[in-house]
């Protein structure tokens, strides 16, 4: 039986490039792990940007309350703070943010503000921290989310926090990637199917070519207990 | 020129109503001990400032000193979930939620440390936060005619921020990770200090590890060891998770007075 | 991955005509070796952009080399006078001063490195520079309507930063005074490191002095020990009074050719 | 015989008041020497900011080549960027810079940009530093020069770098205060008269009330030689 949190994480991993600048932000543990285990296989060179402000840390402490701790800073070489990672991202320099939200459209649509009427939400959301101005400034957002039903992936957001270079969305169930503008479904997890993935899904499935997600290869699982010895990839699914 | 002073009579001088912005980030390096301060005062009105706010503001939200929140994102992180006391402050029509990206707190700041009414901002396009805010707006490049988006700024009576290392005269050091709390220190008209640790003036002038936030720049710095507890404090402690789940465990303000209380005795 | 090269390498990459940000100030760790390199190479047509520059400005006036200066201040300090290259250039028409107030270039420079194509600018208001120069402008708060100066953004093809210590992937770290060369690594397209030293990477990661400059930003590194001589360089060399007056007492870009050839010998 | 360089310094020292904030830029050994002095004698906490970026500097060691060195930060107890220190005047937190130039006007106007015409300068000058934006937003700006002549204190200038808050214009004649837009003398240092000024200044001389420049005291002679031991305050005038 595979676990969502590992199969998600092994799938962002292989989304990251070699070389390229990737940066998450807090409450961010499953995007932090996924970009150590590409570090560790097959983007050894990629760049570790984070709230902590250390670069390419090496995390010899794990934190399992905060992705944006001093952990991220103590062993690094480098220092850019959270202002600057920003500053980088404006200016055209960052390849990948990590994000979330709450909710999600077929159009690569995010809302992370709120439930309901703006004016009088019934739920406020947490916000979206950097979304809004990340999303459409790094060269692809990669998304998750670890729910998938029909609340989080809807027709219609309550609030559009951000739209912009969504690249790809990963939840439990499958990856979806943005292919003119829309949504499509790219490839399914091990252990469902379409049809379950269409009736969790608040709009329409669409694809081109659909493939099977690759089950974690014994070299992932092995190097993702190496970078996350403290599991900290499944705090999402526990809490 | 000793700025040092106790914690009651530090906080005493945040008038209610306060444009207030508190350093470090969720559960990082937040001036917890102020905020309690804050809390057992009774401030009332508060406008907090922050990119990344979770047990700070959550707190102030259930003591009811909050009226409006300018942030990024107001959450605990990993298991600790929503802030339940600012969510239902803000559902209930009792707080403001000011959303900002992140970036736009620190594009705010940074106008108010410029002298600037206004900063420009790239990336914020297609959202509806500018539309639902009127403190973004947008201008055009006098150059190229082309328009960007826009933040108002925002100039915080007080930083209140949790260091390492002071002085007496308010030099203040920061080691590890930043966050905005430099930038804060620039943007508001005061700041105030607490610190794990008071060292002579001589020790940042024989290092090359200087103080970060120049003593011209603060107006009263407390010795506070512990002061971001139950938060994290980059090299000297890990976040208090049992602490930060008594407090959630809270169900009202009274509740919260008590709690208080009880960690004022322990010299909390 | 190593970004180690040599400084005639590293020097080739920069065209002709390109935006050049040289860090340091005045006679204080200004990119010199490098500087010696570029006019040795007879590059042409170079745009400069410093807040206050000096000897290195002067220098590459006199090798010909320079289209335009984009700076608040261009001149040697205390008994050294004026720079006299830079002075005749601009007076003969060969090379346009854009002045600046030093905050306009520094303004101008944060505008690139936030992706901007202007930056508000407080402060500059009776004078005729905004009259003189098209990179200045007026534009409107959207907020409160009130006009405010703007600078358009300058962003370096590349900046030329001398520091104290490198790894060789890139990652530079500038003791002391920093000046406007942290912000430059921002701004620039591309970033060429000259170092006194060569550290491990692992020299940064177990020390609590970080490296400012991460390697990613950084194009080229190149070993260069003396490499802001004869101007100061904090913890390391004081200015050579003797070489600047040797440099100061050369005719024309023809002397200096033999000057910096003697000192290309002499390996610097 | 009192020297002109000992005379400007105390002048200049004078108006320095306790715990103001004060900046001096390159090329500016004599405000720096003042600054020094003021904090020796009268005004301990004012905050002497500079672009080597140390606040406060004890300056244990001495430079004669630049006043934006090292020196300057090696001692400080905390650092503050030039951008900073700009920064801070524009938000109004400044309440003192020294600056200098080539020409001065008696409306507080200052050329430090160039002479002849703009589009074709005669004489390419350095430029006016921070000048254009710090005396516009500093509570005041103290000025210096250590010409006083008719090419100097002009009528009319031939370019207008800056025009602000001046409040004092120090020369090794005499000192001119701002008042009520016009600058009139305020007091002539010892070994000049009035006519020696009118002569040497292009504008027309004005005054309320004249003092003569009390001499440099034993006290801050004594003061003077302490904190500049090497003579910087002389720079100038050996050049």
């Amino acid at each position: 039986m595979i676990r969502p949190c590992d199969m998600m994480a092994v799938t962002m991993a292989r989304l990251i490039r070699d070389g390229e600048t990737v940066f998450h932000g807090v409450s961010s543990h499953l995007p932090m792990v996924a970009l150590l285990l590409a570090k560790r296989l097959h983007a050894p060179h990629a760049v570790h940007l984070n709230i902590g402000g250390g670069v390419d840390p090496a995390i010899a402490r794990q934190d399992g309350i905060s992705s944006a701790g001093g952990n991220l800073w103590a062993d690094a070489a480098a220092a850019l703070t959270l202002a600057e990672v920003f500053d980088l991202s404006m200016r055209g320099g960052l390849d990948v943010a990590f994000l979330s939200g709450v909710q999600f459209d077929s159009t690569g649509g995010v809302n992370a503000s709120l439930i309901g009427d703006w004016k009088q939400p019934k739920v406020r959301l947490p916000g979206g921290a950097g979304s809004a101005v990340l999303i459409p400034t790094a060269r692809r957002a990669i998304l998750w989310r670890t729910k998938h039903d029909r609340r989080t992936l809807v027709n219609d957001l309550d609030f559009l926090t951000v739209r912009g270079h969504v690249s790809d969305l990963v939840t439990p169930l499958c990856h979806f990637t943005m292919h003119q503008g829309e949504m499509i479904l790219k490839s399914i997890h091990p252990g469902t199917d379409i049809e379950t993935i269409a009736s969790s899904t608040g709009f329409p499935i669409r694809y081109i070519r659909l493939d099977s997600t690759p089950p974690p290869t014994p070299a992932e699982m092995a190097a993702l207990k190496e970078v996350d010895p403290g599991d900290l990839r499944n705090i999402e699914f526990r809490s | 020129m000793s700025k040092l002073t106790s914690l009651r009579d530090a906080v005493r001088a945040i008038p209610d109503g306060a444009l207030l912005a508190l350093g470090g980030n969720t559960l990082n390096r937040a001036p917890m001990a102020a905020v309690y301060e804050l809390a057992r005062q009774g401030k009332r009105g508060l406008r907090l400032v922050k990119t990344a706010g979770a047990m700070d503001v959550d707190l102030l939200c259930l003591a009811g000193g909050v009226a409006s929140v300018d942030a990024g994102f107001i959450s605990y992180e990993s298991h600790f979930g929503l802030c339940p006391n600012y969510r239902k402050g803000v559902e209930q029509g009792q707080i403001q939620a000011n959303e900002h990206a992140c970036y736009t707190v620190i594009s705010a700041l940074r106008a108010a440390a410029y002298g600037l009414p206004f900063m420009p901002v790239a990336g914020l396009k297609q959202s509806d936060l500018p539309r639902a805010h009127p403190y973004f707006a947008r201008v055009r490049d006098p150059f190229s005619g082309q328009e960007v988006s826009a933040v108002r700024a925002l100039r915080p009576d007080w930083a209140i921020l949790h260091v390492q290392q002071a002085d007496e005269l308010g030099n203040a050091r920061i080691e590890g990770p930043e966050y905005e709390d430099i930038l804060m220190s620039r943007a508001a008209a005061k700041v105030l200090i607490t610190a794990e640790e008071i060292v002579q003036e001589g020790h940042f002038r024989r290092s090359e590890r200087k103080a970060q936030i120049p003593h011209f720049m603060v107006h009263g710095v407390v010795y506070q060891p512990r002061g971001a507890a139950p938060c994290s404090c980059q090299g000297c402690y890990p976040a208090d998770e049992a602490e930060i789940s008594s407090f959630l465990a809270l169900e009202d303000a009274q509740a919260l007075t008590s709690w208080l209380h009880e960690r004022g005795r322990a010299g909390i």
